[in-house]
């Protein structure tokens, strides 16, 4: 059984113990564990099942590549699926579950799969469940669909809050090992600014593991020495608890930074997301150990052997008190030693390779362990935990030669560079034959914004696997990056290591060689996918040759741990079922992120609140205290309409209407874009921008215009006041000033730059109501000393007026309702002023405010025209009739040259007319007219569609608007409007204008 | 006259730093050559501050000159003096081409103060700006992106920053400063 | 070519499956072929399959300069869909989406096409009016789909936010029979039936001219020999403009990047598609569990397939205040694909100045749900012509100023 | 995730500060413009593989539009210049030929 050992254990705190709860079951651990150190010191070798055959699953490694051991974390709204337990910090209180079985661990229904799995190879799912096809959607896939899937979905919200983090580097050093720390030390000293990330929470990585001497100083002393110089630095900057996640183009890192997942209840964010510019990376980011491929592989208790030695050191945890070690190497042989020396058995160690292994296998051997060389495992006995294992020789097909009972292995076929981060961005790889390895190739590095590359790997992240020569390359790694970032790096030498005499690796991908399909069957590649070698050996027969191919139809190393410890060795066993060289085979891309990082550091601070900014008017806050119903309009909050309690949305709005028709009635219409252009030559620049003439407009006067793009259709429209003869203001729909602005300054400054024009956006700077109504002049000339009459301000003209009190303020005579009107404009600040005031002097005529919905009415009774409702990005002016405000005269304006395409000038274009249900009702919204027959393609023929409809309360009945095929030479004849459900409507083309006709009203 | 209010009547909020909003400022938008000696001097006359230089800030207390591209210039005043201001400027400017426009209600500003590192990180977490002592501090005026609106910055002092966006925002901006402001949140980076 | 079948899978589970022959054949070029079609991604297999099946021209080479399917047939979020307003659009994507019904046992390759219905959420009063006009749209076009209220979309999607403090749901645009198929399984598929066939599907053969004479085509020249054709069909989606820049022409394209990604794998949580445009963002939950999520458009032209990191952001932020559930997960993959588009965001399928040579691009965002109507038509064009399905979709319609725009209606993502 | 120097505030930033425009230096052709002139003027981009010339606005922070030369395969930017030229800057073509021998656009090499 897996046990704490009396000794041992450099990274805990045995003096504070931590209560934490497995499946229910209560577990005590101590401060310094991560939950897998937990749990093996309580003997919990089983934590999971495999995502296919539902396979008792054990933890495999110590970190990251951890491919078996999630759990669901938490509870409520800190639960969180899928967590991997070899990177979970154990706290006091801790609660988790395992994940895929039912009813429990124990005992999974779902583990019939593995009776079937002969039956059920790589990619059978395309070979089956084809006919009958009901039986596909109502059976075979609701069942695939059930039994997918990991962790369980989380319900609640989200507790906690995450924030994003800017930061700027030289030097980005990833991974706080011996390479990580000894390249910072370069770079530091050389005077670039550095960061350091680690994403565990101690420093120096494998090497105080696996011990050895630095410039006299054992190891461990010299990881403290050199973090200590580190933070002396002022120009560096070391952080732990931060991975990183992803380098992007230009030299952009992401680091994750886990600032309390180990605390949960401590103030502050949970995750950090630091987004980071760097001129160099240095990526050392260590290796990964490599399985080997042997029947039952997958079996709790058979792990990495660099695992099992990490537990025993680090957290003086016994995975078992008898394990077997298998290798292909050298290094796994410090497990077997490690172990003796900590009193446990290690019945033999087995080495694939004939000669056997180097000075480390005499110091086994010294200590009495037993070596079989050039033998292999055949296979794994046990079902949930190990139980011993039969040994064979490696170059046979796995004839038993003997049974050795024991409790664990730790197995080893090699290391693998960890290459992500480098790969990222387009870093390319060479295949190291004489390591087994791919490592980066450093003529193919990255390239950033000059074309400079910007990656160096650094130590065993570039292939360096003893201490002395991860030592070299990661001073070198330091050294470079700095020069790269215009510093001068010191001469000094690189801190010196023991070099250590190795016997070479030996290729291993299967084991033993000639193994049996009943033993390639049981052989696993990706532990939770369900990948053997057999899967990848049947899709090379099958043809997906590709390695892309093969991993999606295996979909080897598309499970959560993305194959950190199955790609290498599926692609070796693909390269030799289509005997070609591994090189020639290739991988996979790399994607970001490394691991996977929480989608809530990535939306970080924009949640909720600030989950995108809403822009509010100077009067919002009193139309929130009155009842608005508000609608987003762009980023704009506006009302929709002001509901009186217990008044209903459409009562509200007909109110609204009533009164502003009747007496007087309010709108809030700062929103409305305004943007002044001025200049010598502003009339000319204005004369492009609109399809009218707006040049020949009068200081003191307002018109109406158009405008159009390029390709001619119309964009946006408004009122434009000539404020003086070099200055026009314009007035641009609520959406769109931001885009109008930017859409002038974009000709002024790319194609007229020569063009003496300024502009400025001055939306924000006033606060505009709509005064509407018969009795508006009344209402504003309480307001005013200032001579407003009919004969002083006249329709579309505008004048500036002082309000009683002293404050100036703008006033258009504009309509957009056809009542008699005037459009206020006053210094924002003094907005929601100036609407109380006209709420106090509007009270006699009973001063109604309104919202959108009521405007849309109002303009449509009227047949005005509303961006987006009668235009749609395909519309023409010519097609709304509006051909009265595009100027004949003028030579040129934006969008004419595409006006005159033939399809534009084509007269079957729909152009707009007014609808009138003959039964009185109102149009649906978006509703067609047909027309006979069918298309082509069998489509019923359409004649029209319906742009705007509305309940008109005014005239009682349903009005709308709509573009119709020769609309306008059509008076009066009926139309089908066909609605959703099949039901017609028929309605009568008219004349658009359905109320005040001659414009009376609004020229009083 | 009514009185004029700013977009959060001077709201405030304690972190590891204060945020606070300061109110109205008077603010004239100065579009021209500002090269040249006449937009010089006016702008010297109006504000006692000479034309900044390409991303810079001149003046001092409540009286700034930032540049804001390479033919506009915000003048930041006090509220009352601006109207003034704005005619004496189009008197001094006329006959140059030139655009003159008082903006001083459409914006908001805030200040943030208290600790000269922790203000640094505040804006480090919404803003992709070097923030590092060095790569920006007192005299700077940087135009960039506050999480998802236009904002600029500025440090009169070392331990004070003003950060300035649209009014229409500012509830967006103070709960942006307010959440990076947290306590408990410090990152322990400039320090 | 073996049948599959869950009979065929027992059989060979007792042969220790050693009985499968290969999917598709690998053969070296002919000095000649009938027709060409140059990529081998689903648009291009599809086109090569309805011409032998529609058309009994089986004397085809599909030429891949990578691995077949390898370009955004296995890259995109996998949605199918007919829900749009233009006429040529919905008769293009419905074709696709009723040819994808029965695609499985056309192909006897199961796709896993799964009609799980797709939801476009309406966010603002101007998606509604946009949404219910597509709505009475594909009535007319016989599409069928229905404009739901929000609550009939919390019925249909437990876990989403109706009231999100920023765009409160106010309905959706609801299509049943809309859903997902596993892309990869579309490709293969495809490839596979082709070579049964007879057809030559050839990877690893990158075409690096392309000859005329008297403005016909008469052959491309590849690293892997020249090889004659009467007809040349041009389906290669983002790298459209380098192609026909071989051809002598140019097309109103550009290529950019777009992103997707997916999360760790859950248990079942959201059984429909649900697309958000207002917030840009769409998700739907693959049958391996994964959280699938499509992200956004670089704004410059890219052809390294990968992205800038701000649009998954903007992505990830819309759907964790759309399903605040996703909070917790972790974002699994992240990944690029250069896309197409036109000028109107619509596809282009045509004839071209240069006789013979036929173009199928432009799918944007959009081309995995049309991959087999796409191939339907365009396979009707190079073998008659024209065809109805494809008539709207010619390049002159720039010129003339008749677009077939989408993004008027307020669903403008794919 | 793209790092630009804005040529009017000289700032460097990355690119979420900016707005790409598409090509640049294009010729606008208007009322009288042949079809095809206006066709290409509107809807035929280069879309290179390798050397593109485009338009940029610093939208998040002085506001104004400039040009820049840029690889669309390696992302590789080879430098920023005004937006007030019809055609890039010498030093910059030297630059890029230097960097990529017997690249050419238009009439440009």
């Amino acid at each position: 059984m897996s046990t704490r050992l009396a000794n041992g254990g450099r990274l805990l705190n045995k003096g504070r113990a931590l209560e934490f709860t497995f499946n229910g079951k209560r577990m005590t651990g101590v401060e310094g564990d991560t939950l897998a150190s937990a749990l093996l010191a309580n003997d919990q070798m089983m934590v999971g099942r495999s995502f296919k055959y539902h396979r008792p699953r054990g933890i495999v490694a110590s970190g990251g590549e951890e491919p078996n051991a999630l759990v669901g974390l938490g509870e409520n709204g800190k639960f969180e699926p899928n967590q991997r337990v070899t990177t979970t910090e154990l706290f006091d209180g801790l609660t988790c579950a395992s994940q895929n079985h039912w009813p429990s661990l124990e005992f999974d229904v779902g583990a019939i799969n593995s009776k079937l799995s002969r039956f059920l190879p790589a990619g059978f799912y395309y070979k089956m469940f084809i006919h009958p096809r009901p039986l596909w959607k109502h059976v075979y896939e609701p069942f695939i669909r059930q039994s997918a899937g990991l962790g369980k979905a989380p319900r609640d919200r989200d507790e906690d809050s995450y924030e994003h983090f800017y930061a700027f580097y030289d030097v980005v050093v990833v991974g706080g090992g011996v390479a990580g720390l000894q390249a910072a030390k370069a770079a530091g000293q050389a005077g670039a600014k550095v960061l350091v990330m680690e994403q565990t929470p101690h420093w120096g990585g494998r090497a105080p593991v696996d011990g050895g001497e630095v410039d006299g100083l054992s190891v461990d002393r010299f990881v403290e020495q050199s973090v200590s110089e580190l933070h002396a630095m002022e120009n560096v900057t070391l952080r732990t608890r931060m991975m990183g996640a992803a380098v992007y183009d230009h030299g952009y890192v992401m680091g994750y930074e886990r600032v309390n997942d180990h605390q949960p209840d401590a103030k502050g964010p949970r995750h950090r997301l630091w987004r980071i510019r760097a001129g160099q990376i240095v990526t050392a980011t260590g290796a990964i150990e490599r399985p080997l491929s042997f029947a039952g592989n997958d079996i709790p208790g058979v792990m990495l052997a660099s695992a099992v030695r990490d537990y025993a050191v680090d957290y003086g945890v016994s995975v078992g008190d008898r394990t077997v070690v298998v290798t292909n190497n050298d290094d796994a042989y410090r497990t077997a030693i490690t172990l003796k020396n900590l009193g446990l058995e290690v019945p033999v160690i087995v080495d694939a390779r004939p000669s056997g292994g180097g000075p480390l296998a005499g110091e086994a051997v010294a200590l009495g362990i037993r070596v079989e060389n050039g033998k292999g495992i055949a296979k794994v006995k046990g079902g949930k935990r190990v139980e011993g294992v039969e040994i064979c020789t490696q170059a046979g097909e796995g004839a038993a030669l003997e049974t050795i009972k024991c409790e664990a292995v730790a197995m080893s076929g090699g290391w693998s560079p960890v290459v992500h981060l480098w790969s990222h961005c387009g870093g390319k790889l060479l295949w190291d034959d004489e390591n087994v390895m791919f490592r980066p190739d450093g003529d193919k590095a990255p390239t950033g914004a000059e074309g400079e590359r910007f990656v160096i790997p650094a130590g065993s992240a570039d292939g360096c696997l003893d201490l002395a020569s991860v030592l070299d390359n990661a001073d070198a790694a330091g050294k470079a990056a700095a020069q790269a970032t215009g510093h001068t790096p010191g001469k000094g030498a690189a801190p010196q290591a023991q070099p250590e005499t190795m016997t070479p690796i030996q290729a291993v991908w299967m084991m033993p060689q000639g193994a049996s399909y009943k033993l390639r069957m049981k052989a696993w590649l990706d532990y939770q996918n369900d990948v053997k070698v057999s899967d990848i050996q049947l899709a090379a027969r099958e043809g997906f040759e590709s390695v892309e191919h093969a991993k999606r139809y295996t979909t080897l190393g598309m499970a959560t741990d993305q194959g950190k410890l199955s790609n290498i060795n599926g692609l070796a066993i693909l390269s030799d079922a289509l005997s070609q060289g591994i090189p020639q085979t290739g991988t996979t891309t790399f994607r970001p992120p490394y691991t996977p990082i929480s989608m809530s550091s990535i939306a970080g601070e924009a949640r909720n609140e600030t989950f995108q900014p809403i822009r509010k008017t100077p009067m919002h806050s009193w139309h929130e205290a009155n009842g608005a119903h508000w609608e987003p309009v762009g980023a704009w909050r506006r009302p929709y309409c002001f509901q009186k309690p217990g008044e209903s949305v459409h009562d509200a709005v007909n109110r609204e209407i009533k009164q502003t028709r009747d007496s007087l009635g309010l709108l809030d219409a700062s929103t409305l874009g305004k943007i002044i252009v001025k200049g010598p030559d502003a009339g000319k620049f204005m004369d492009m921008l609109y399809t009218n003439m707006m040049s020949t407009l009068k200081p003191g006067r307002c018109r109406y215009g158009l405008m159009c793009n390029e390709n001619g259709f119309l964009m946006d429209d408004g009122v434009v006041a000539r404020l003086d003869e070099d200055t026009f203001l314009c007035h641009t729909t609520t959406g769109g000033a931001d885009n109008i602005h930017g859409h002038m300054e974009e000709w002024l400054q790319t194609e007229w730059w020569d063009w003496k024009v300024y502009t400025a956006n001055v939306t924000e700077q006033f606060a505009q109501v709509g005064v509407v109504g018969p009795k508006s002049r009344k209402v504003l000339q309480k307001l005013t000393d200032d001579d407003i009459s009919n004969d002083a301000l006249t329709f579309m003209g505008w004048t500036e007026i002082t309000l009683k009190g002293g404050l100036p303020a703008r006033v258009f005579r504009i309509s957009f309702a056809g009542e008699l009107s005037f459009e206020l404009a006053v210094p924002a600040s003094h907005g929601r002023a100036l609407w109380d005031m006209l709420m106090q002097a509007g009270a006699e005529f009973g001063v109604t405010p309104y919202g959108t919905e009521a405007m849309h009415v109002m303009r449509a009774e009227k047949g005005f025209i509303m961006i987006g409702d009668e235009t749609d990005g395909t519309v023409i002016p010519q097609d709304l009739g509006m051909d009265w405000a595009i100027s004949k005269k003028k030579e040129d304006y934006l969008g004419k040259r595409a006006q005159q395409r033939s399809h534009m000038t084509d007269p079957t274009r729909w152009k707009l007319v007014g609808l009138e249900t003959l039964d009185g009702s109102t149009l649906p919204d978006g509703a067609y007219a047909t027309a006979d027959g069918t298309n082509a393609n069998g489509q019923r023929n359409v004649q029209g569609r319906v742009t705007s409809t509305y309940h008109s309360p005014t005239l009682g009945r349903g009005i709308a608007m709509g573009l119709v095929l020769n609309g306008p030479d059509r008076m009066g004849d009926v139309l089908d409007f066909p609605k959703v459900d099949g039901t017609v409507i028929k309605a009568k083309i008219v004349d658009p204008v359905f109320y005040d006709k001659n414009g009376e009203k609004q020229n009083v | 006259m009514s009185e004029a209010v700013s977009a959060l009547k001077g709201a405030s909020f304690d972190g590891f730093v204060t945020v606070k909003d300061t109110g109205l400022h008077g603010m004239i938008t100065l579009r021209g050559d500002l090269a040249s000696d006449a937009v010089k001097a006016a702008v010297q006359d109006a504000t006692g501050a000479p034309v900044p230089g390409q991303r810079e800030v001149s003046g001092a207390d409540g009286n700034w000159v930032a540049w804001m591209s390479p033919d506009e210039l915000l003048l930041i005043v006090a509220y009352d003096a601006a109207p003034q201001i704005e005619a004496d400027l189009r008197k001094a400017l006329s006959g140059s081409h030139h655009l003159v426009a008082n903006v001083s209600d459409a914006r908001a500003v805030f200040r943030l103060s208290g600790s000269a590192t922790g203000l640094r990180e505040a804006i480090a977490k919404l803003c992709p700006v070097d923030m590092t002592p060095g790569a920006f501090g007192p005299g700077q005026f940087r135009r960039t992106r506050m999480a998802q609106i236009p904002a600029a910055l500025w440090m009169p002092t070392d331990d004070s920053l003003h950060v300035i966006c649209f009014r229409s925002v500012a509830d967006y901006a103070f709960n942006l400063l307010k959440g990076a402001a947290a306590p408990g949140s410090e990152v322990g980076l400039f320090s | 070519m073996k049948r599959y079948s869950a009979f065929a899978v027992a059989r060979e589970a007792l042969r220790n499956h050693m009985g499968w022959e290969r999917a598709w054949a690998s053969p070296e070029p002919k000095k000649k072929y009938d027709v060409i079609i140059i990529g081998a991604g689903g648009h291009g297999l599809a086109t090569a399959y309805y011409l032998g099946k529609n058309f009994g021209i089986t004397n085809v080479a599909v030429l891949e300069k990578g691995w077949l399917g390898g370009g955004n047939t296995g890259r995109n979020t996998t949605i199918i869909r007919s829900n749009y307003l233009q006429d040529p659009s919905a008769a293009m994507y419905e074709k696709s989406r009723s040819l994808y019904e029965t695609l499985s046992q056309d192909l006897n390759y199961n796709i896993m096409y799964s009609p799980r219905g797709v939801i476009m959420l309406a966010q603002t009063e101007h998606e509604v009016r946009g949404y219910k006009r597509t709505a009475h749209a594909n009535a007319l076009q016989g599409v069928t789909t229905e404009f739901i209220s929000p609550q009939r979309v919390k019925e249909i999607v437990p876990i989403i936010n109706l009231d999100g403090p920023r765009y409160p749901v106010l309905g959706g645009l609801w299509q049943a029979r809309a859903g997902t198929a596993r892309h990869d399984a579309v490709a293969w598929g495809f490839a596979r039936a082709c070579s049964a066939m007879g057809m030559d599907i050839i990877q690893k053969c990158e075409v690096t001219g392309i000859s005329r004479e008297g403005g016909r085509v008469t052959g491309v020249s590849t690293n892997r020999g020249d090889i004659a054709c009467d007809k040349l069909g041009i389906v290669v989606a983002g790298h459209s403009g380098h192609l026909a820049d071989m051809a002598g022409f140019r097309l109103p394209i550009e290529s950019v990047s777009l992103q997707a990604l997916v999360s760790e794998p859950i248990k079942p949580c959201m059984d429909c598609v649900v697309m958000a445009n207002t917030v840009h963002g769409y998700m739907s939950q693959s049958d391996k569990g994964e959280m699938v999520i499509g992200g956004g458009t670089d704004g410059y032209n890219n052809y390294t397939q990968r992205g800038a990191f701000h649009h998954i952001e903007e992505t990830v932020r819309a759907l964790v205040e759309t399903f605040p559930m996703i909070s917790r997960l972790k974002m699994l993959r992240q990944w690029g694909g250069i896309v197409d588009v036109t000028g109107d965001r619509s596809p282009i399928l045509s004839k071209t100045p240069v006789e013979g040579v036929f173009i199928n691009c432009g799918w944007g965002t959009g081309g995995f749900k049309a991959t087999p109507g796409s191939g339907w038509g365009f396979a009707e064009l190079m073998a008659k012509g024209h065809s109805p399905l494809c008539n709207e979709f010619g390049l002159n319609r720039f010129k003339e100023g008749r677009f077939i725009d989408e993004s008027v209606a307020a669903g403008v993502a794919h | 995730m793209l790092i630009l120097t804005c040529p009017c505030c000289g700032v460097t930033a990355e690119e979420t500060e900016f707005h790409g425009g598409g090509e640049a230096h294009v010729t606008r052709f208007g009322p009288g413009s042949s079809e095809d002139d206006f066709h290409g003027y509107l809807f035929e981009k280069v879309n290179p593989k390798g050397v593109h010339f485009e338009r940029w606005r610093h939208n998040n922070g002085c506001g104004k539009w400039f040009h820049a030369a840029r690889c669309t395969v390696t992302l590789e930017v080879f430098g920023t210049y005004s937006a007030q030229t019809t055609e890039p800057p010498q030093d910059i073509k030297d630059k890029i030929s230097a960097k990529r021998p017997g690249w050419s656009w238009r009439e440009f090499a």
